[in-house]
């Protein structure tokens, strides 16, 4: 398949928790769930870890979407962080909504380390998404493009 | 000198933004502060004080001195082009005019600031005398007669007419530009226009030596008198409510002081750009091994003894506050060069 | 300044087929700060490894990137090949580009690109990191065994057996388990009892091995190598050292109407009891709750008839504090509850039964005292109709959907069983398919077809209605593409097991991770069967996964082995990626601590000297033995103070700058 | 006033405290400074008055660094300020002689210009009217016009924390009055393009001076995020609109859940840029989304992020709850 350079691709991070939604992506790939190439993972070792530095940064930089994928509540290795993970993100997308920022640009999910599947679909669903949203236009730094 | 109705001041930017840019205070977000004249723009010349004042025209708080790029392993630096179209500012007041020479001492002495110099060379001034001064100024301290600010072009606004007179070989071809686009509406004023702006400068000087803050006393603010000022006891009270912030620094017709920074853009590569920076914050002078000035009580005082002392000691005896007041109506915590004048100047403040 | 070496691995054409490697290789050459780059065949194998070893030596390589697989399979492989080169372990970032890249995309363009930006992330990255050294702790030489099942049992005697010291905290007044309430196994049908008892005998004898029945684990803190755990030992209302077990107070106890557990509840217990007979320990607990003299103050036959005085009836609840090295999760399973099954009649019928009630009725110290016989009229059944994959299996949210495994076996067994003794029984199995991977399975279940007659129907009962005395059993005959209505005595439901609910609150406990089904997560589902992702935890038993008899053994035996190479050693290596606070930045504000799970920070006076301003201030100090390295309270800190190493705020950032170049 | 001045005299002189933190008069009458005042000598320049917008609470951070007890005088919603640093160990309240003073509301002097009065010379309270004298004549303006905006919506004439009080309300228990998330809830139901342009409008106008930031009290950072080098976000331009977001956002973040709206960075901000909105929506989700909380109101509590249930709502609700939420 040719791409055409006129064609939109977006730049998407998923953060993704080392023990449950890393391994989801991993069953993903050796599932060989396919998903678009737009999305790149950064591994943390929780979604607790996930500053919302980070994901303001990733924007900042050119980012069409971020999501964040961690343990279902009750399952994070570390017993708790997704909770505190699930309060920051809820309060900054939020936020972001409330600054007119599109709120389909921001996701959590959360990803066992039995759900390639999950993890397939719901990169594919966002991507979808951001697609419709087009280029984030809105928390762009014009610093850093071109 | 030439007159123009307020009605058709739209008509004289839109003439002077068909040919320069023009730059004046514009109210946006209910705030007036000068910005560059578009047909969406509103113009907002009736606003005593600009939040900012107009010194971002020819030192804006931030602009980028090169670009740097690493790309396949090579490096290439792309240096931002010198200012070297013709603009024009309007409405900078007899204060703020004066912050301007006060720059000019710094950024034109050797070593020569080339971006700042660009934007002299190129930027016209027109400016625009008071009419109701408020309690904040305190001009007439520094010499600057705010009914009749200067700079290339100076107007006044008596009643419903601007009045328009050219200073400079800058402000006689802007004038000129004006004419030509608008014969019309822009007229000679002729003599009894120079008799309503000569009635409206009695007046306002007038008020101004009624203003409580016009008569302080500077004189004790004398090179001399460096190192006892510098160890005055008075310091430690008066810094303590200062909360470090920049307020009064950005806000300032004449802080010129800057840092230079990089910004890391990705693939747009790296903008070394310099920004305005404040003696307020702790990491003002920060160096490798810390900071000269650990306190706060150090970095409030070098603000003052900048303006009152060590600047007028460099220049002639210039001061390099110029009484516009902004620092007196946004400090947070109501701090500012007249209340640090009072306590240290001379007997004349008690 | 940091000299990178880049590996690019092909993984035979698991990513060569899909990732254009020498391109890779050709991008990552051109990053700033990356002096080597090349690709090979594995990466992994001993010629991969000697290549990055090669490399870091003739190029004096500072930190290396390999392009390879998940870093979940090998970042230890090529830690551990750094380490050897001479460069610090924690110097080494995977990209992954298989799982991630390779297996994922098909288009050659689309994936190579990926694969150059995941690497270029790899390598702002690998530019920040900074060498880690990782700590040591002591180890507990002592285990945890939380269960006192067949699993718990066999963990415990292993362990044991080698040397250390093991506890055992089972919640009921007896260790046994499950398997102590069956009557045969199969595929051998030798008596559960007899092979178990002897079992419970020795670890009970076992100088090595402490028991706590009646127990249940309240609270653990620490990590692996030196657990905390609460241990509340419950009243039981009689002294064990003075109890003979003699059986008196069980007799004399007027209160015999609580439902006998062990019996599934087909009978009634008094409320002084022991579990069954062969109980370890043979000493009764009194059940406060239904116990005359707890709930009116009015009784106290037990206290009379008792000739050792045993019987305390202000004993208290204790909880002692025990430190392990290593803990051991053999909680087990029960059968799920019927509640959503209505089609079934278990709750309108007494004559539908589950198959672990049919194996107290089948058993001679069972409540029917081992004659079959249906529950409502003490008749002997003429006929019996099983019915396999309740709950198991099971597409709709009402049950499991996983397959139970044992349920096929010990089907046949019944099924054989009854015929054997009662051959005038009649006995119809439906079922959707019959599992039999196992030694001798298959013949197991041929035997009960075609020895004992039991006829197997392939397909589902949809409903099971009580008519009379008789219960109508409305079926589809798949094979035969036919209805069946037949009429029938008693139907055993072949019902799905599922993990003890308790387990929920011991994993959090423990911190460890269970699955949507609540089974207990194992750290590879292939290669680390027996051990939780959390360091120290350790799985034994159906707690993990459903299983039978032998192959909750042979786990036992295996977590055995991992709990005693663990506590063989006399130090533990720590995770070095653990939290930090910079004293200089750090506000002593105490938010990090809240959310810390661990409670691992504190806070202490420190002499601070901030760029020339000396003073003491009140600063976050993390205690790194503890932190697992979650990182909450990075993102808690506003001042950005507290950093977490190998993931620290500056290496994400570098890595979100580089993907979104 | 008076009373004030006297109880602080008393308190120096019998050597309970060592200084007292206040206000001192300025030039314009409508100018007082915080100040801090050792003798009997100083404090006949003491003022209190509607004037006195300030909270003295961040002050007390330093104060904890003085030799010897400091007295200071609080407002209402200042106690909360106080409070919130009291749980954060960012002030010593053993070291802290609390007299917790009435308030009537607090005054805007941006409001007096606005209202077209210059040149004043003098001003006085005179109940429900403000007077000045002015070298343009005299003038004057209801004292509710020159309310700050946070005194609208004043959350409670009630002192958190205090040793004594002085001059409250006698309706102390009266609780907020107003609405305080009207203009919020305005916000909420534009829609994003409305919002964003609202924004993008005012936070263009920030100069990055930081006085919203040092003037916070929940900012109470040693070294702020934005001055260090601890995320690579140190910055000091204003180049790009992204910047004043990313800035006003996380700081934003960083006082959620802490954040009292005490209103100061709003009062301070030389742009006029209305950043209690900000906090304000962090509030009111906390509020929804978790349940009232006001920090502040106590020192133990925990606050809604460090916090959470296991039934808390899903980051989704942002999209599914639809407009005007």
């Amino acid at each position: 398949m040719q791409v055409e350079n006129t064609e939109f691709r977006p730049k998407i991070v998923a953060f993704c928790c080392n023990w449950c939604s890393y391994a989801g992506a991993d069953l993903a790939g050796s599932s060989r769930l396919a998903y678009p190439a737009d999305v790149k993972i950064i591994r943390v070792p929780c979604s607790c870890r996930v500053n919302p530095m980070f994901i303001l940064r990733a924007f900042q930089r050119g980012a069409d979407g971020v999501i964040l994928c961690g343990c279902h509540p009750g399952d994070c290795h570390y017993t708790t962080g997704n909770y505190y993970a699930r309060r920051r993100m809820t309060l900054l997308f939020s936020m972001l909504d409330y600054l007119g920022v599109e709120n389909g640009r921001t996701r959590v999910e959360w990803v066992s380390a039995a759900e390639g599947v999950k993890f397939s679909t719901t990169m594919n669903e966002f991507v979808a998404k951001i697609h419709e949203l087009g280029e984030n236009v809105r928390l762009e730094d014009l610093r850093c493009k071109g | 000198m030439y007159q123009i109705a307020k009605n058709k001041l739209n008509d004289l930017y839109q003439a002077i933004s068909e040919k320069e840019d023009l730059f004046l205070p514009v109210s946006k977000g209910g705030q007036t502060n000068y910005g560059l004249w578009t047909n969406e723009a509103v113009a907002d010349i009736d606003t005593l004080k600009t939040v900012k004042s107009g010194k971002d025209c020819f030192f804006p708080q931030s602009e980028v001195l090169y670009k740097s790029r690493h790309e396949n392993g090579k490096i290439s630096i792309d240096p931002t082009e010198l200012q070297n179209k013709p603009f024009v500012v309007f409405g900078m007041r007899a204060c703020d005019v004066r912050a301007v020479k006060v720059l000019d001492n710094v950024f034109l002495t050797d070593p020569v600031d080339s971006y700042y110099a660009a934007r002299r060379e190129h930027g016209t001034i027109v400016s625009l005398a008071c009419h109701e001064p408020e309690e904040t100024c305190f001009c007439k301290n520094f010499d600057v007669d705010a009914a009749e600010p200067g700079a290339d072009v100076e107007t006044w606004m008596v009643g419903e007419s601007l009045y328009w007179k050219a200073l400079t070989e800058k402000g006689e071809s802007l004038t000129a530009l004006v004419k030509e686009a608008l014969a019309d509406s822009f007229a000679e004023a002729g003599a009894e226009g120079e008799k309503k702006v000569e009635k409206e400068q009695a007046a306002v000087r007038g008020i101004i030596e009624k203003l409580p803050l016009s008569h302080l006393d500077l004189s004790r603010f004398k090179p001399e008198n460096t190192m006892e000022l510098f160890d005055s006891p008075a310091w430690e009270d008066m810094y303590k409510p200062c909360l470090a912030c920049g307020t009064c620094t950005f806000v300032c017709p004449t802080c010129q002081c800057y840092d230079i920074r990089d910004f890391d853009g990705g693939k747009a590569g790296i903008r070394h750009y310099r920004c305005w920076d404040s003696c307020m914050y702790s990491d003002f002078t920060m160096m490798a091994h810390g900071n000269m000035r650990t306190s706060q009580l150090q970095r409030f005082r070098q603000r003052f003894m900048h303006k009152l002392v060590y600047y007028p000691a460099n220049n002639d005896g210039m001061y390099s506050c110029v009484g516009c007041g902004r620092c007196v109506s946004k400090c947070p915590s109501s701090l500012n060069i007249v209340k640090v004048i009072k306590k240290l100047g001379g007997e004349g403040n008690e | 300044m940091q000299r990178i070496g880049v590996f690019v691995c092909h993984c035979g054409t698991n990513i060569a087929a899909t990732v254009d490697v020498k391109r890779v290789v050709e991008a990552a050459a051109k990053e700033p700060g990356v002096v080597h780059a090349e690709d090979y065949q594995y990466m992994c194998s001993e010629a991969g490894q000697l290549k990055i070893r090669e490399a870091i030596e003739q190029k004096h390589l500072t930190g290396i990137v390999v392009c390879s697989c998940s870093p979940r399979m090998h970042e230890n492989t090529f830690r551990q090949a750094a380490k050897r080169a001479g460069i610090n372990p924690y110097m080494v970032e995977i990209a992954n580009i298989r799982e991630h890249c390779s297996w994922i995309h098909k288009d050659i363009e689309e994936a190579t690109e990926k694969a150059v930006i995941l690497a270029r992330a790899a390598i702002a990255k690998v530019m920040l990191n900074a060498p880690l050294t990782p700590g040591t702790s002591q180890v507990v030489k002592r285990a945890l065994v939380i269960g006192g099942g067949i699993a718990g049992i066999q963990t415990a005697l292993d362990i044991a057996d080698a040397g250390y010291e093991v506890d055992i905290v089972e919640k009921t007044p007896s260790i046994g388990g499950r398997m102590s309430q069956l009557d045969k196994t199969f595929p051998t049908l030798d008596c559960s009892a007899c092979i178990l008892t002897p079992k419970m005998v020795e670890a009970a004898a076992h100088e090595k091995i402490t028991i706590y029945t009646y127990s249940e684990v309240e609270k653990v803190s620490g990590f692996v190598g030196d657990f905390h755990v609460d241990i509340r030992k419950k009243a039981r209302s009689v002294d064990m050292s003075k109890c003979t077990g003699c059986g008196v107070c069980q007799e004399k106890c007027p209160s015999r109407k609580t439902p006998n557990e062990f019996n599934r509840g087909l009978n009634t217990r008094s409320a002084i009891y022991t579990p069954f007979a062969q109980a370890i320990p043979n000493v009764p607990v009194i059940d406060r709750e239904h116990c005359t003299k707890f709930k009116t103050g009015k009784c106290g036959v037990c206290a009379k008839v008792c000739q050792a005085g045993a019987i305390d009836y202000d004993q208290q609840d204790e909880i002692i504090t025990v430190d392990y090295g290593a803990i051991v999760v053999a909680t087990g399973f029960d059968t799920i509850k019927l509640d959503k099954y209505d089609e079934y009649a278990y709750n309108q019928s007494p004559d539908v039964i589950t198959s672990l009630e049919l194996e107290r009725i089948m058993n001679a110290a069972g409540p029917t005292k081992g004659h079959l016989e249906r529950m409502s009229d003490h008749k002997p059944p003429k006929s019996m109709v099983f019915i396999q994959c309740v709950g198991s299996r099971c597409a709709d949210k009402r049950g499991k959907s996983y397959c139970s495994k044992i349920c096929c076996m010990y089907t046949a067994k019944h099924a054989m069983l009854i015929r054997d003794k009662y051959p005038d029984v009649d006995v119809t199995v439906f079922y959707i398919d019959v599992r039999t991977p196992g030694k001798n399975f298959d013949e197991f279940y041929r035997r009960a077809v075609e020895e004992y007659g039991v006829h197997y129907i392939k397909g589902q009962v949809g409903k099971v209605a009580p008519q009379g005395d008789k219960l109508l059993v409305q079926a589809a005959d798949l094979l035969d593409n036919k209805q069946i209505r037949m009429e029938t005595d008693m139907v055993v439901l072949a019902t799905a097991i599922e993990p003890n609910p308790d387990v929920r609150k011991i994993a959090t406990m423990l911190t460890a991770s269970i699955d949507t089904n609540n089974f207990l997560t194992e750290s590879h589902a292939k290669l680390r069967p027996v051990e939780s992702p959390t360091a120290g935890i350790f799985l034994s038993g159906v707690c993990q996964g459903p299983k039978d008899i032998p192959e909750t053994v042979a786990q036992a035996g295996a977590a055995a082995v991992k709990v005693v190479g663990l506590l063989a050693k006399d130090h533990l290596v720590t995770n070095p990626c653990t939290a930090k606070a910079d004293p200089i930045f750090c506000n002593g504000c105490s938010t990090c601590e809240k959310v810390c799970p661990y409670g691992a920070i504190s806070y202490e006076d420190q002499l601070v000297n901030d760029h020339g301003i000396r003073e003491t201030r009140r600063v976050a100090v993390v205690n790194s033995a503890l932190c697992q390295g979650c990182g909450a309270c990075t993102v808690a800190c506003p001042s950005g103070a507290m950093d977490l190493q190998g993931f620290s705020n500056r290496q994400i950032l570098a890595e979100v700058d580089a993907i979104c170049r | 006033m008076q009373g004030l001045i006297e109880r602080a005299k008393e308190l120096l002189a019998d050597g309970t405290v060592a200084q007292v933190l206040g206000w001192r008069k300025g030039d314009m009458g409508y100018d007082p400074e915080p100040a801090y005042f050792k003798s009997e000598e100083e404090l006949k320049d003491f003022v209190y008055d509607a004037f006195c917008g300030a909270n003295l609470s961040k002050y007390m951070i330093e104060a904890a660094k003085l030799e010897g007890k400091t007295l200071v005088f609080l407002k209402p919603c200042d106690t909360y300020s106080f409070n919130q640093l009291i749980k954060e160990h960012r002030v010593d309240r053993d070291k802290t002689y609390i007299i917790g003073v009435g308030c009537q509301g607090t005054l805007k002097p941006e409001k007096i210009r606005e209202a077209g009065i210059k040149g004043i010379e003098t001003v006085t309270i005179d109940g429900d009217t403000l007077k000045f004298d002015t070298i343009y004549g005299a003038k004057e303006m209801p004292f509710a016009d020159a309310l700050l905006e946070r005194c609208k919506v004043c959350k409670g004439k009630k002192h958190m924390v205090y040793d004594e009080l002085i001059g409250a309300a006698e309706d102390e228990e009266a609780g907020p009055v107003g609405n305080r998330f009207e203009e919020v809830e305005k916000l909420e139901a534009m829609s994003p393009e409305e919002r964003f342009a609202f924004w993008q409008e005012q936070l263009s106008k920030c100069i990055r001076c930081n006085a919203c930031r040092n003037v916070c009290p929940a900012c109470s950072c040693r070294k702020c995020v934005f001055d260090s080098n601890q995320y690579d976000t140190s910055q000091k331009a204003n180049a790009a609109t992204f910047e004043e977001q990313m800035f006003h956002i996380i700081r934003a973040f960083h006082v959620a859940g802490r954040c009292t709206d005490c209103g100061e960075c709003s009062r301070v901000c030389p742009q006029g840029i209305p950043l209690h909105l900000l906090n304000r929506k962090f509030i009111k989700d906390i509020d929804s989304f978790y349940g009232e909380y006001q920090a502040g109101a106590d020192t133990d509590s925990r606050g809604p992020l460090t916090n959470f249930t296991f039934e808390d709502v899903e980051p989704s609700i942002v999209q599914t709850r639809g407009g005007g939420h």
